[in-house]
């Protein structure tokens, strides 16, 4: 099933993309395998997410624990902590 | 109310237009977040700051303020509040952010308003890149931030 | 800066020119305490408030306000601060009181903000006597006024 | 020594005045003593200070308790708890 994946900041610069319709396969359950699939996806990607301390998840714009289940999502994004205000 | 837009905005004037739509709250609380010219946070460039960019995801970052406005009426008796927050391309001196909580008494407009800062710091996706002369640095978050959110637990 | 006056001013205005004046401070907290058309205090009449007399000590007004921005700018580091009070007749809807305090961090801004408006609270000498349709009655203080205030008291 | 003495809010209502010159005696040395021989001034004066719970006291235009010696006072100010913002 096909997924829009977003990415902000400094990870939309190391995968050289904001945005990506992607499908990943079956035995991935949580966005913490997603992130583990995503890694294998080109070395960039894998530059990316190599260190997962920095690595905030939402899942159709809600934040969430990197354990967390994936389920029916549509949208799932990748960013840096927060800096605004 | 929320509004999260890539034009500047005058403070002054919006909270002249919140005191004029909350005229029997007796205690209006706000906040003003601007752009330094300077940064004194550790792990940056102390290069002089000539722009700030505020990256954001769209979508999100409207559900997320409106959340935590939400929240903050569940835990104050709040008459009204309003987030303004910037995105895009900033200049030293422009405001980024502007919070304004009103109620019946000070002590629930004082708290509300930083609660509503506190959760936000940590919680809207914002993401800022100083500009210097040494070059663009995405900005760290501060572990302070988390730590004064997280005084709004509950338990 | 202090002024105290008997003429109204407008908020929106002064933290405009606030702002104008410290562009290099990160985190403006401001307070707007208004005038009430209804009384929530227990010991007061439940008629609606149609005017609001405040009367002061000329002088010393002006001392104890001094005193108190002085104190917050021991207790935290600060870049400015304002205080704006009204005497005189009011009426429902204006503005009694303005604070506004300017920092590198938002969490000074907010204590020095909410400490200035407690202590304003229980040491400037103001009193409030409302008109309502029953005839004027001076108000009472509130004891979680001072509750406040003390929360401030150093150890 | 001539002494200014201010009264505010419904103190000045029930003295019936806001400010007088006063000269009390020698044996007035606190604030309190002073509260005590203004009482013997006239009813009105009495009545206004009957409850010294509701009396709060300032010399030369700062906050005192009480029991504060006078002093060298200028001017002493006798109002009820403050009610601004």
């Amino acid at each position: 099933m096909a997924v829009k994946v977003l990415y902000f900041s400094w990870i939309k610069e190391k995968v050289g993309a904001g945005e990506e319709l992607l499908s990943p396969p079956d035995s991935v359950e949580t966005v913490s395998d997603f992130v583990d699939w995503l890694r294998t996806q080109s070395p960039a990607h894998d530059s990316a997410f190599e260190n997962l301390k920095q690595i905030r998840a939402a899942v159709d714009q809600v934040h969430v624990p990197l354990e967390s289940r994936i389920g029916l999502a549509k949208e799932i994004a990748f960013f840096p902590p927060v800096t605004g205000g | 109310m929320i509004r999260v837009q890539g034009t500047p905005f005058d403070p002054g004037a919006e909270i002249k237009s919140f005191l004029g739509r909350n005229p029997n709250s007796g205690g209006i609380a706000t906040f003003i977040g601007q752009v330094r010219d300077f940064q004194p946070v550790q792990n940056s460039s102390s290069s002089e700051v000539t722009s700030l960019e505020l990256e954001h995801y769209p979508g999100m970052t409207e559900k997320e303020l409106e959340r935590i406005v939400e929240d903050s009426f569940t835990r104050w008796p709040l008459d009204d509040a309003l987030v303004i927050h910037l995105y895009g391309q900033l200049k030293p001196g422009d405001s980024i952010v502007l919070v304004c909580t009103a109620a019946t008494h000070r002590g629930d407009a004082f708290a509300s308003c930083e609660f509503i800062m506190d959760w936000l710091k940590t919680k809207a996706p914002f993401w800022k890149r100083e500009q210097t002369q040494a070059g663009t640095t995405w900005v760290d978050a501060r572990a302070n931030d988390t730590e004064r959110a997280d005084r709004w637990a509950k338990d």
